[in-house]
Parts: C-alpha cells; structure tokens; sequence
C-alpha cells in the first residue's frame, strides 16, 4: 500500500509518503489509523485527534471506516485551505 | 476546464479567450484570489501552495461538473496555482459563463466555496519574522459551502 | 471608479489595473455584460444602447457608493457602454476587490441588480427581420434588486 | 423647462425634448402629466398608462407628485433596460 502525507503530517512526520504492506491487523482505515496511533511519538502526535486528520483512498475523500487492500494510495492530510 | 499549474495566469487573457468568436454568451462572472499581505493578524511576505497531484485534478473536475449541472453555464475555467507565490500574485482563478447573468454569479461563487473545502491544497504563509505556518481551516469557508447543500 | 464611454472596453485591462501594485487585495470579481445573439426568443444582430446623461453619472455613483458602504471593498469599477454594440462586444463591467471574497462576490452581484434597475438607459435589439425594438423591462431584474432591500 | 423625452416615448413623440414655459395651471408633475395626457393624440398615447412612464426631476428619480419650478429639467421614459 502506498501511504501519502501532506501539509503538517508530513512536516512532522519528516517524509513525504511510504510504502507499507498489507496486513491483517490492519485491515480498514480505522485499524491503519490505529496502528499509526501506536507507532512511536510523532505518529501519536500527528493521528492524537482523528477529526483534524482526513483520508482519502484511491484520491477519493473517504467517510467512515472503509477497508484497504494491497495496491491501494491511502493519504492522510489536515482539512483543506485551497483557493 | 481544469488547470493545476506552477507558473502565473492572466486572469484577463483566460476570460478573453472563454468568449472568444462567440456570440451566445450573455454574461461572464470571475473570480481571482490573490495573496495577500495580512491574514489572520499576521503579517505575511509570501506564500506556498502544496497540492495533492491527482486527487487535486479528480476534484476539481467533479466540482465543475455539479456546477455545470445545477447551472446553466456555456463555460467555466478554474485554473489554481501551487507552489511558490509571492505578495500580489493571484492563485485561484474560476470563470463562468453563462445566458443568464444570476448564473453565472452562483456558479462562481459556488465553485471557490467548494474549491475551498474539497480541492486538496494546503497553503503554508511565509510571516515577516521568518517563520512559516500552516494555515487552519476557517470555520467561515465551511459554512458557506455548506450553504449549498440540497 | 465610474465610466459611461461608446468605445469598447477591455475586462483583462480593467482588472489587472485594479490591482496593480497592491499586495492588500485578496479577492477581484468581475462580471462583464455581453451582447448575445439571442433573448426572449428572438434573434438578435445588435444593440442600440441609449442613456440619460448626467443622470447616469448620478445613478451609478450613487449605487457604487451604497456597495461601498454595505460591504468591506478596496476598489470598484462600473463601466457602462452606449450607442451601437455588435454582438459578442461587452456592455457592461462591474468590478469588486476586497480582502474577503464574499463581500467581492456579494457587491458584484449587487451592482449589477441595482444597476439593471435603477441606471438610466434603455436597450433598443435589432432583429433578424430587420425591426428595432426597445426591450422591456423583466421582472426577474426587479425581483433581483428587491433582495437587497433592507 | 425642460422637458426630456427617453427611448420609446421619444420615439413616438418625435422629439428629444422642448422647453415649455413654467405654468400655474401645471404646478406639479401629476398636474403635467394631466396636462401632457390631453394634449393630443400621440402624448394621449405614451401617456395613458401612468405606471410606464418615469419621471426625474434635476435628474433624480420622483415617487408621488412633486412641486416643478422655472428651470427644472423634467424626464420622461420607461422602465430602465440597461446592463
């Protein structure tokens, strides 16, 4: 799975993006934000408050918990402030 | 039409082109944004932009679209910026064009409402101390797009 | 700014003039009138614009001044065009700048409802076959201004 | 006075404007438009229907009858069509 960071996730978190494999513990959107959660200070940081955090999969702004597979782009950016 | 681009626009040659040998349009709204040098209560020298490549042209198309439907436009134009933008540079620029002239107006204003709560820029501003801070959502930008909700 | 002028005019100029050499500008709406080929079923191959002057002088500032007073704007610009106009040429132009683009969009749009209502000058369209007839008033426009009473 | 004609009733009357004397048995625009009405058939005509025809007095819009003086300048025309 492709992992994007944008705006302050990935200043704090000093990368752009990484590629993760799949794994069953982490089989939904909800379980990837909570291992995030529990990958060490800045990733607790950054994912401390899942309303400031949004998800799209596939480029597509997502809602709710929604499952991810193998070849998937999950990216996790603050809201918007475009324009 | 959807541009996503680095380099400045003309806000005055884009609208010139969109009527170009054309004689049914009735009314042409546009709306440019620029930077500006206060925000907030803070004093800014510049501006970036960063962007979501991809996911920033997939949105930006639907949002042209909805607006296409509930409006009848002969033309529309958003063309946003990123990266690098210095003081009095425009960055976002939405154009439509319409028979009717209320159209055209909603139209527009629509697309920066929607343009400002889903197309997937981030700006960052450069302050007069030398610090760079991310700007935060505006509860303001919200609200109005909220307001066209069906 | 007012102008009432027979010549032609260029929206991309008017805009980019508004703004030169400012950085405090975040927002420029412009909506720009054009002729078009067709209106209220019928064909249309030009405009004859006629207009009271000295009283329209009157009315347009007196409009500008009340959009200047109901939202936070930095510039205006009315241009309104008279004589004879060709298709596709512009008619009218209203400009807005302001540091917030609701107050931009909300005074464009006001202008042009007060305006079509209020400023004193009358379309005459030539038809297809060859008539001159005047246009008459819409209630749509009056229904558009009366949303800014107070 | 002067009388100023706009758009069609300029055309149906033939005429911009005139300078018409300053009246007493025509002291406001109610009584003008009265005296206008029967003053033959063309000005019977645009006159008829009193909601079509505006009036400015000095260049500004009138509601209701107004007083008109000695080097007024008095506007007559119909719905504005501008913009």
């Amino acid at each position: 799975m492709k992992i994007l960071y944008f705006a302050w996730l990935k200043t704090k978190l000093q990368m752009n993006g990484e590629t993760l494999p799949w794994a069953a513990e982490r089989p939904d959107t909800d379980s990837l934000v909570t291992w995030m959660q529990e990958r060490g200070p800045a990733f607790a940081e950054v994912f401390s408050d899942r309303d400031v955090v949004r998800i799209a999969v596939n480029q597509e702004y997502i809602i709710g918990n929604t499952p991810i597979s193998e070849g998937d782009e999950i990216a996790f950016f603050p809201p918007v402030t475009g324009g | 039409m959807i541009r996503i681009q680095q380099e400045a626009f003309d806000t005055g040659a884009e609208i010139a082109e969109i009527s170009k040998g054309r004689t049914d349009i009735g009314a042409i709204v546009s709306f440019t944004g620029l930077v500006r040098d206060f925000n907030d209560g803070r004093n800014i020298t510049g501006l970036v932009l960063e962007h979501y490549p991809g996911m920033t042209e997939r949105e930006l198309a639907k949002i042209e679209a909805e607006a296409h439907q509930r409006w009848q436009l002969q033309a529309s134009r958003i063309i946003h910026r990123y990266g690098n933008l210095a003081l009095g540079e425009p960055i976002v620029l939405v154009i439509t064009a319409s028979p009717h002239r209320q159209d055209a107006f909603d139209a527009a204003n629509f697309l920066m409402d929607w343009l400002k709560t889903k197309a997937p820029f981030w700006k960052s501003e450069m302050t007069a101390d030398g610090r760079t801070v991310w700007v935060e959502e505006r509860t303001s930008d919200i609200d109005a797009a909220r307001r066209w909700q069906k």
